[in-house]
Parts: structure tokens; C-alpha cells; sequence
């Protein structure tokens, strides 16, 4: 028989449910213990951050919203392996990607509470990011768009979309990795399969093995890990990120994780899955792993954990505060960044709205 | 009889037809165990089985694309887009195969499917959940597009989408989906797809809407006859193929004419309107005719959307203004 | 200054402003050494390179949401689709991110992109290359769609496409691509993409048209002119946003007005134009509104198209009827 | 390291470049020497046939056509394996699979000569199957829905889409093969890889090494096959097929051939590919090593080739007589297959045309 191809889908996992380790060679960041605190404490704020969105929403002050609750490795893994001239396109749910990046909580309550003005970040490098991505998948070919224009302007920057298990299913999600195949594009393409598109689970999607290896299929790198093991998907994404930034191609990584609430909150999860299936994922959750791991290198323990949470309740209440001061948007907004300029036959409609709000 | 809700007469439309169709299926996301993210589709999974209540995986794309090799294949598909704002990806298949394949085989291959989508804004939903974009589809040559505005018409009007031969794309306004409730004998009685439907009958101006607006209209046409001005209300229902000819007649009686739609104004499907009075109609006008619609903008975000859709306020003023300019 | 077609006219805009602006690139299928299949992007490659003149994947919503992305990060894209009747996976991109991007994120990100595709039939074509469906952009607010109709105009109207800094759909009447040449300096000057062009001024009757229809009309006028009436002849041009002013002008001076485009009739952008006489000349008007247009049918292949398409004589019927109607 | 998932793509060849045997297991179905000759003389024909729609074309009595010059032994490979109640779903220059299936070159005629009739194949089991489909990878949807039908209502059929090298990228086909995978449906995708999509060459689609692995994102079973050897086209076919009706899932199938002539008759090929590899493609022809393998032993010879040859211009000049004899379409054909009924609003456009046409 003659083989025209052979491909391996490696599975990348360093710290197990419990936060041992499962493997020695351990990569270089990890030495550095206040980095690994810092992760820690950014996947936890994004816990307590999450918490407190629902909140808002069960109390009418926010509308739908997405948590992460369940992702905060994989996110904040992404985020925080992207450097600050590098570009996410996210789709509706990385928070902690974007809170590494510069995206203020009280942005993400605008946007859900129903005000544009939440997708305009204010700070760097989040400024440059790209906004959530509620059409699935399509932000894939932004990213891969973007590294088009980084390869054509020679710059030494790395495009980064993330997208779901069921948003793999794509035609977006193909097209940008397609692309980014044929031209050694620098983009890194993240699926994060939480094995649930709302109530659809991932073998209905899809009846490959692993979701990572849609990228042969493009020419690309790919790799599956624990997406709970904020170490795995770090360094997954570190090795991605460098051999994009060289020119040496892009990747898909799949990072595999677990939606541990609802879809959004206006799903009701226990109509289509199991109890079971929830409380064994929440076993595998991933705050937990490295906070054993912190504890062991006596790098955490209870007393910084309640601290860290006290600070993020404040935090968050500020963010809270600063959201619900927000001044409402003028009527006319919905004209006012239409265009660069308002054309003449839009500019009767703003005026003749404004006439009928005088009245 | 049990009274029901705009939404639970789709599910029982769609319950009908499966029953007495073997050749019935639904398809989409999340349309199965989980009965749909509007629960359109809830109870189907249990009585059918998941091979006729079917999920897709995440692409619109290949709901399309699969519902027409169905459909092509002798099965009546009914698929589903989760939202309207979703349903781009659909429109090459609609449009290149759905809408064309009787006409390029000469009748030898057809399309029996519906393509149905919840539309529209006033649910306070999040970006892209609350588009009026029927506009997508009205120019499109051999579909009908159909927007019921009741539980009876819903019920209706689908099993006729459902039975025709012919593609149908139909939206179903969201925000009546729980307005009320009326009675729907589950008789599969189908409504006809070529005619629209007078609600009420009036001389004095003749009010045209579709979709969620009917109630705005509805109530539009309440204040009016408190002032003493008798509107008719016209619930277009089925947007193409036309039947411009209950229009024509309403008009010839009012002698004004006020279109009411939440899509943008411009290009929007109330122009179509607005060109067959100026066509047909010239003559039986007594005032410019008036469009009542969404501004030439995005919907905005929920904050700002009840100020972008049309209200009965905005209704009422434009049938005023339509009785002093004459 | 050498006499140029329409389709040279706009490899000349893309030649210049590609190298008056590096941030211009080109991209779409074929549109590298191969020139595009019509010819538009000859010898760019050779001078620009195979980065700014850039080969994609064949996948219409690749090459739409590649541009977008592209366009966020400050390039120019100028993105083809090959025939306008493989713009459908586009739509997505167009409608939900190039459309939508400024509005929603308040002015942050932005989209100056321009999506060039060749329009319409009357070339003999095979099926899907002839068709005319700009309605399905004119009514999504936030794009600009045009259509330029000589050699100079598309020159003009492509450079202000380019240097727009918010999306335009740009699409090119390809049944004239080389219908005849005329002096296009190559100057840089652009057109302004806010204003309608009257061809020809009339007293009698106002002919609105676009595109390709355009040499009709003004053949239709010609003939018009040889029996004692005089039309007036406004190219649109710049569909949405529409300067409807000039046309009002024109109607309240001729008092008739007849639209000439070849797409189907129903919800054509014709229609919006009858709106607007509808609701703003009314008074104006001494005869209905005449639409002439394609029905409401696919474009037939190419041994039935020119009995689809309008022609001189149709138009001259209309203007005529809208005489003898007042 | 470990290892998620492992792939491999076969590569099969039987016969080489001049029709010698390059393995000895040859599939059973070359035994029967005379359904091989029947293999033979339909690729002949259906050469002929290609020419004469050139020429027809250069006369002016036909539209841009796509010529098949080069595919004869993928397109007549993948007809012949299947079973009439299969379904076809073409591209637009698959007629050696579509003449095996019934379509009638008069047909083809009609349809590149402007006229809708040309889609209503007459004949079995081409009566059933997809019309010539125009906007590209579109069809290889309508084959995944028929598969699914099939798999609704417990029928043991198979449905086949064609498509290029280039179409492979779209995201039709992807979602295709997607679903196919997920539902483990009875869907064989055949890409023909004949290295252009117009004047965009095979890498710049895709960086994949094979556009077999296509597949392997969506768990299908993939092959590349030598598209110019017609026994192993039809072997990967079978193979496929019977894997499918038996309900083990849909497969990829690439077979590597080359365009040997412009991409259609409005093309100029020269433009954009250099004459070496054209005349290096000749030598890898389809025709050529069949009918070496075939007079090697005896089945074939040069009196035999004029002879069918013969037979097939006569045939195609009955053929161009009948389409060119056929009567135009009445003016409102263009109304009358638009809806089952004609809605009213149509037939008074209808009748206005009909009386603009009287005039
Ligand atoms: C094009 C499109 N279709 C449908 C939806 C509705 N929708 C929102 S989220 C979702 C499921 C997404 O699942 P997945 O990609 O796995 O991401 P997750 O939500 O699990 O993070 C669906 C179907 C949408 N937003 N966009
Ligand atoms: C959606 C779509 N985009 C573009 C085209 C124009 N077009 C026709 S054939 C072709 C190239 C197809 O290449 P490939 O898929 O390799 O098939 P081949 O022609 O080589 O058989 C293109 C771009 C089309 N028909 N449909
Ligand atoms: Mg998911
Ligand atoms: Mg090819």
C-alpha cells in the first residue's frame, strides 16, 4: 500500500483534575511562580466576574448574557500566551481572554445590558482587538484577514480567533484556516470544545476523533489538550503563537473543556443533558488543578484565595457601579456612527426622529 | 379547544403535518431533545424520533444546502434558522437552488421545503436576534415569502408552506410569539398563501403591515375610531407572490394609504407597496402615500430598540397626516 | 488621452490608486496573473506583486470575511466577487460585520472596503452569470451600493469607492464592459457617490435607470426625441444612500417618471424610487408611475435573455403611456 | 508524547503513465474483459463528444462550454461504480459519469446552447439525478441531504458529488462531508483534482499535502487515487459505495488528474500556465494507458478504435441534429416552471409579455 500522507494528533496535558503533575518536562514559564499566582488570580477574578454577570441578569439589570463558567483555563491560557501587538478575535464568551487584554467588566455589562457602546473597549491592546462575534464562526476570517494583512505589511504579529465545538462546524471556520494554509498566514485558530452548541452535543457536530485535527485537512499545526490545564493550553499556545510569528505557519488547537452552566442565560441546561455529566466535569474543573498545584509550591493557600475574592467583589461592584451610572445613549446614536459622514437622505430621519422625541 | 399562543400553533402545525406526512421533517440547531431555542419545535423529538426531528450541526450553510437535497429527494423538509439574522448563509442555497430548481429542470426536479426563521425585533434580545430582513427574499423570483401575524394564521399559513409544492421561506415575528392567545382547532385546515387578509374594515385610510406591526396597527386603528377615523387594516401575510389586488381595492375605497414595516424604509418591502399604488392606485389617491418604518440604521441594541421600531403613535400620526393632506 | 472601455476604466482606478495608496490590495479569485476573467485587474500583478494582487481560495465568504479583516486593520481591500451571481456567501459578512462594524463599536473599528462583482445579463452568459440582484444590498443600512454606467463614471465613482472610508458595494453593468470608450484622464479625480447624474435633460418625462439600462434609456430618449418628447434621463448611480432630491426635481418639472432597471419587478430598487414619487411628488405626478423591468423570473438562459431584459422600445411604450395617461 | 489520533492516506495506482500493471491485485471487476472495453469506448465517446462541443462552440452554436478533455477515466471511474439507483449530483463538466448514467449529449448541447431543457434529462437513472449545478461545491450539499433521505427512510442508496480541486475550498463542501461524518451518512465526495481552478493553481487552494485528508476533519474515510488510471477510480469508487450502502459511512475520494484543456471556451489558458506542464500532462493521459493495458491482452486494437471512433462521430452529428433541430422555447417558458401554479400577480405579467409579443 502506498501512503501518499501520515498524521499524529498529539494530546497535551501536564497537571491532572487534582493538579498533579503527569509529566516532567514542565515548560519555562512555570518557574516563574508569580506569573503562575497571576494566572491564578485572573482565572479566579473571571470566575467572580462571571458570578456577578448572573447576578445582573437574574436581576433585570443585564439582558441574555454567556458565562464561562468552566473556561477560565482555557481563556485565560489564550489570553495571557498572545503578546499585546497581537490580535483576538473572540467570539461571545472568552472573558478571561479579554479581561487579560484590557476589556473592563463594566464593557462586557454594556454590551449585554443592551448598549453598544460596551464593544469600544478603551484600553490597549484590547482597543485593537476585535469585538465579540455573535454570527458564529465568522470571526474566524477576521483573524485570518488580519493575518493576511500582517504577512502583506511584514509585521511580526499573530492573528488569534477562538470559536466553539459547534461553531468548528462552519463554513468560516473552514475558509480562515483554509487560507491560512495555502498562505502561511499567522493565525492561531483555538476551538474551545466545552462539548455542548447549546444543546447539541459534540459528536453530532462532528464525527471526527478530535476536533483538532480539522486543521490537517488545511495543512496546519494542530493539537489537542486539556483545556482545563491552563499550563497545557499556555503552552500550546505559546509553540503556536512563536511558529506563526516566524512564518512557519499557523495552528488549530483544540483546547478540551466543558460548559458548566447554561448555554446563556436564557437556556435551561437540564432539559438536554445529565446531572451526572455535569457534576463529573466539575471534577475536572480547572481553577481547582492549579490551585493545588500553587498550594503544593506554596505559592497559595486559603488565605490569599479569600483575599484575592474579597478584592474581586470590590473590583467588580466598582465595575458594577460604573455600569449602571452610564449615562443612556442619545436616540440619535443609532444614526450616529452609521456612516463616517451622515448622508444627507439619513440625516432627515435623524432629524425627523429628533422631532418626534421633542414632542 | 384550548387557546394558544402564536408559537405553540407553529408547534402544532408542525405536529399535524408530520402526523399525517411521513415525508415531514424538521431540521436545525438545537431543534431535537431541546425542542428549539423558542421551543417551536418542543415534543416533536419525543414523537417522531431524532431522524425526523433533526439536529444539524452549527452551519446554516448545510441546513440549507441538506434541506434542499431533501426536498429534491421527495421529502417535504421544514428547516429552521435559529434567528433571522442567521440566515445569510442560507441565501445562496435558497436563491441559486431552492427558488431555481423547477424552473432550470424544466419541472423535472422541485423543491417542496420551508425555510422558516424567527424575525424580528421587540424582545429585548441580544445583537443580530432582532432583524426585520424579509427584503432578502422578496425580489427573489419563485418563493413565497410568508410573515403570519396570529396563532390562527400561523397555523394556517404553515400548513400551506408546508404542502406547497414550492419553496417557501417563513418568519414568524417573535415578539407576538406569547403576545396571546386565541383559539386554533388543530383541524389541519390550511390558510391560502395568495391572498392578504383584511383585519378590519374601514373607509377612511387603508393601513398595510405585516408581522409583528399588525398589532401596532391594530391598536393604531382603535385610537383612530376613538377620533372618529375609520382605518382599514390589511395584514399582507403573504409578501410574494402578491396579491395586490386586496390593496387596490381597499385603497379605491380609503383613498389613502399608510405602510407600516420595522425594516429599514429604504428598499424595504413597504416600497413595493408604496410602487404598485403609485402604479395602479394614482388616480383613487386623495394624499401621498406614507411609509411608517424602522430608520435607514441598524436595530440598535435593546436600550434604544423600542425607539427604532413603529409604534401605533407613529402609525396614528401618519394616517392623520394623510387625512389633512387631502 | 487614449479612449478607454468602461472595463479598462476600472483597471485604470484600481492601477491608480493602488499606487498612489499601498494600503490598496486586490483581491478574489482569478484577479492575479490571470487578470480577473474579465479582464478587470490586468497587469496589476505584474506591477503590484502577488500580495496586493491577491489569488484567495475559491470561497466567496473566505474572500468577504478576509476583507473584512483585512480592512479592520487598515488596508484598503478591494475584494471581487466573479460574477455577482456568486455574491451570496458574502452576504453574511457584508450584511452582519463590513456593514455593521462602525455602528457597532461606536466608531472603533471600521470597514473601507469595496466589494467589486461584474452585473447583470445581456452578455450570453451561462446560468448564475446574469444577474441583477442589487436588492439584495439596498436595503441593509450601513453600505453604499453602486453602479456605474460609462467608462468615465466607473473610473470616478471606483476611485471614491477606494478612498470611502466605510463599505461599498461596488457592481459593474457587464453587458457594457466594452460597449464603447470614451476619454477617462487619469487623473485621480473622483465622483461623488451622493448624487444622481442626469444624462440628458427633458421637460416631458423623467426616465430614472442604472447600470446597463442606462444606454437603453438614452436610446429610448433618442427615439423619444425624434416624435416631439423630451426626456429626462437620471442615472441613479449611487443606489442607497439614495439623493433622491435630484429625481424630485426632475418629476416636479416633467410631471411623469418611469423607471427603467432589469432585475425582477417586485421589490426591485425600482420600487423604492415609485415610494418615494409615491410619497413626495404626488402632486407632481399628471400620470402613474411606470416601472420597466425584468418579471418576476430567473433571467433565462441566454437564448430567451434578451426577451427578459428591457429594451428601447418597452421604455418608449412607457413614456409614452405616462403622456397619454395626463 | 501522547497521541490523540493517527492518520493515514493511501495513494492508489494500478496502472502507470503507458497502461503497465504497477501492482498485481488488480479488483475483480477487470477480469470481465468486456465490461472494460465497455469502460474504454465510453471514455472515447466521451472524448469525441468533448471535441465536438468545441467545435460546435467555436461555430457559434453553442454558449461557453466546459470541456472534460483529461477526466475521462475519473468521470467514467465514478459513473460506472455506481448503481443506477444511486444519485448523482454534477458539477458542470462531468460528462463521462453523466453519460454512463444517461444523460444525452444533446442535452449537454442544449443546456450550454441557452436552453433550460438541457437539465430535463430524460433518460434513467440520469432522470434522478442533479442537474449541471453552477455556483460552485453547491451540489455537494443537495448529495449529503439525498444521503440523509436515504438513511430517513432506510433506502440502500448512495449519493455521490463531484467536485474540484478548487471547490474543495468552499464551504459547501465542507459542510458536506461534515454532516456526512457526524450522521455516518451514505455520501461518497469525489474531489477531482485536475491541479486549476481557473487560473488559480492547486497550492494556492489549499496547503494541505492531499486534498484526500480533507476528510480526516470530518471523520470520513479518504483515499487519493491516480485520476488518470481508470481502474483505480472505479476500485476507490466501489470500495466507497459498498462501505456506504452497507452503512459504514461516507468516504473522500481525490482523484489526481489534470485539465488538459482551458478551464471552458471563454478562457485562455495560456495566460496563466506554461506549455511544459500541459505537455507533460499529456503523457500521464487517461486514454492512453487503458488502451495499452487493453490491446496487451487482446482486447483492443487500432481497427477497434477507428471503428468506435467512427460510431461516435455519427452518433454526435445525430446528436448535434437533434439539438439543433429541437424548436426554440416559447417566450413564456420563462414563467411557466417558476411555481407549480402561477401565481397570480405572474400571470398577468405573463399575458403582458405575450401581448407585448404579439404586437
Ligand atoms: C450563525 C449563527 N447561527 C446560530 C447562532 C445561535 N447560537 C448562538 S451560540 C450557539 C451555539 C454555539 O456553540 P459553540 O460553538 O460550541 O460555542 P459555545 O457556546 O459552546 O461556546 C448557537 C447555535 C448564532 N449565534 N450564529
Ligand atoms: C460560487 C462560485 N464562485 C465562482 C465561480 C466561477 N468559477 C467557475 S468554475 C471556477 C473554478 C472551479 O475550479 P475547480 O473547482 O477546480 O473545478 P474545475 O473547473 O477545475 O473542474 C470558478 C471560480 C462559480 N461558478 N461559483
Ligand atoms: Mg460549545
Ligand atoms: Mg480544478
Amino acid at each position: 500500500m502506498t501512503i501518499a500522507a501520515k498524521f499524529e494528533i498529539e494530546y497535551l496535558q501536564y497537571l491532572d483534575a487534582d493538579g498533579k503533575q503527569v509529566r516532567d518536562d514542565l515548560p519555562a514559564f512555570t518557574k516563574n511562580l508569580d506569573h503562575m499566582v497571576e494566572l491564578y488570580k485572573l482565572m479566579l477574578s473571571t470566575r467572580v466576574f462571571d458570578a456577578k454577570s448572573i447576578a445582573l441578569q437574574r436581576t433585570g439589570k443585564l439582558g441574555t448574557y454567556a458565562s464561562c463558567l468552566g473556561h477560565e483555563a482555557a481563556h485565560v491560557g489564550v489570553g495571557s500566551a498572545m503578546k499585546p501587538e497581537d490580535v483576538l478575535a473572540p467570539s461571545y464568551r472568552e472573558y478571561g481572554a479579554q479581561l487579560y487584554r484590557g476589556v473592563q467588566p463594566r464593557e462586557v455589562y454594556m454590551y449585554w445590558g443592551g448598549d453598544e457602546r460596551g464593544n469600544d473597549y478603551q484600553k490597549e491592546p484590547a482597543r485593537h482587538d476585535f469585538a465579540w462575534s455573535v454570527p458564529i464562526a465568522t470571526q474566524c476570517l477576521h483573524a485570518a484577514g488580519s493575518a493576511l494583512a500582517f504577512k502583506m505589511r511584514g509585521e511580526k504579529r499573530v492573528a488569534v480567533c477562538m470559536i466553539g465545538d459547534g461553531g468548528s462546524s462552519k463554513g468560516d471556520f473552514n475558509g480562515a484556516i483554509n487560507i491560512a494554509g495555502a498562505r502561511k498566514l499567522p493565525l492561531v485558530a483555538v476551538i474551545v470544545n466545552n462539548q455542548w452548541a447549546i444543546s447539541v452535543p459534540r459528536k453530532i457536530q462532528s464525527g471526527a476523533k478530535t476536533l483538532a485535527q480539522k486543521g490537517i485537512g488545511a495543512g496546519l499545526h494542530c493539537i489537542q489538550v486539556d483545556g482545563n490545564d491552563i499550563i497545557a493550553v499556555r503552552k500550546a499556545m505559546e509553540d503556536a503563537l512563536e511558529r506563526a510569528r516566524k512564518g512557519d505557519g499557523g495552528s488549530v488547537v483544540e483546547a478540551v473543556t466543558y460548559r458548566l452552566g447554561d448555554h446563556t442565560t436564557a437556556d435551561d441546561a437540564r432539559r438536554y443533558r445529565g446531572e451526572k455529566e455535569v457534576k463529573d466535569a466539575w471534577a475536572r474543573e480547572p481553577l481547582k488543578r492549579l490551585r493545588n498545584w500553587l498550594t503544593a509550591k506554596g505559592a497559595w493557600d486559603d488565605k490569599k484565595e479569600e483575599a484575592w475574592k474579597a478584592h474581586c467583589d470590590e473590583w467588580m461592584d466598582d465595575e458594577v457601579n460604573a455600569y449602571l451610572e452610564t449615562k443612556p445613549q442619545p436616540v440619535t446614536a443609532m444614526f450616529d456612527y452609521m456612516f463616517a459622514e451622515l448622508p444627507a437622505d439619513l440625516a432627515k430621519q435623524r432629524a425627523a426622529m429628533l422631532a418626534r422625541e421633542a414632542q | 379547544m384550548a387557546q394558544i399562543t402564536l408559537i405553540e400553533a407553529v408547534t402544532q402545525a408542525l405536529a399535524y403535518e408530520m402526523k399525517h406526512d411521513e415525508s415531514v421533517v424538521v431540521l436545525g440547531e438545537d431543534v431535537g431533545v431541546n425542542g428549539g431555542v423558542f421551543r417551536a419545535t418542543v415534543g416533536l423529538s419525543e414523537k417522531f424520533g431524532e431522524w425526523r426531528v433533526f439536529d444539524t450541526p452549527l452551519d446554516e450553510l448545510t441546513i440549507a444546502g441538506v434541506t434542499v437535497g431533501l426536498a429534491v429527494q421527495g421529502m417535504k423538509p421544514v428547516a429552521e434558522a435559529q434567528f433571522e439574522g442567521f440566515i445569510y448563509p442560507m441565501m445562496e442555497q435558497i436563491a441559486c437552488h431552492a427558488a431555481r430548481m423547477r424552473n432550470r429542470t424544466r419541472g423535472r426536479l422541485t423543491v417542496p421545503a420551508v425555510f422558516r426563521a424567527p424575525w424580528g425585533g421587540g424582545i429585548h434580545a441580544p445583537e443580530h436576534h432582532s432583524e426585520a430582513n424579509e427584503h432578502l427574499f422578496t425580489n427573489i423570483p419563485g418563493l413565497r415569502v410568508v410573515l403570519p401575524s396570529s396563532p390562527a394564521r400561523a397555523y394556517g399559513l404553515l400548513l400551506a408552506a408546508i404542502r406547497d409544492p414550492d419553496p417557501v421561506v417563513f418568519f414568524e415575528p417573535k415578539r407576538i410569539y406569547r403576545q396571546y392567545k386565541e383559539e386554533v382547532p388543530d383541524d389541519g385546515e390550511a390558510l391560502p398563501l395568495d391572498v392578504c387578509f383584511v383585519l378590519r374594515d374601514g373607509t377612511d385610510v387603508t393601513l398595510v403591515t405585516w408581522g409583528s406591526q399588525v398589532k401596532e396597527t391594530l391598536e393604531a386603528a382603535d385610537q383612530l375610531a376613538e377620533e372618529g377615523i375609520s382605518a382599514e387594516v390589511i395584514d399582507v401575510a403573504t409578501l410574494t407572490p402578491l396579491d395586490f389586488d386586496t390593496i387596490a381595492e381597499s385603497v379605491a375605497k380609503t383613498h389613502r394609504c399608510v405602510i407600516v414595516h420595522e425594516a429599514p424604509k429604504t428598499a424595504g418591502f413597504g416600497a413595493e407597496i408604496a410602487a404598485r399604488v403609485a402604479e395602479e392606485c394614482l388616480y383613487d389617491l386623495y394624499a401621498p402615500v406614507e411609509r411608517v418604518t424602522g430608520p435607514d440604521t441598524h436595530i440598535p441594541l435593546f436600550r434604544l430598540e423600542m425607539k427604532y421600531l413603529p409604534s401605533a403613535e407613529r402609525i396614528v400620526a401618519a394616517a392623520k397626516r394623510a387625512l389633512a393632506a387631502s
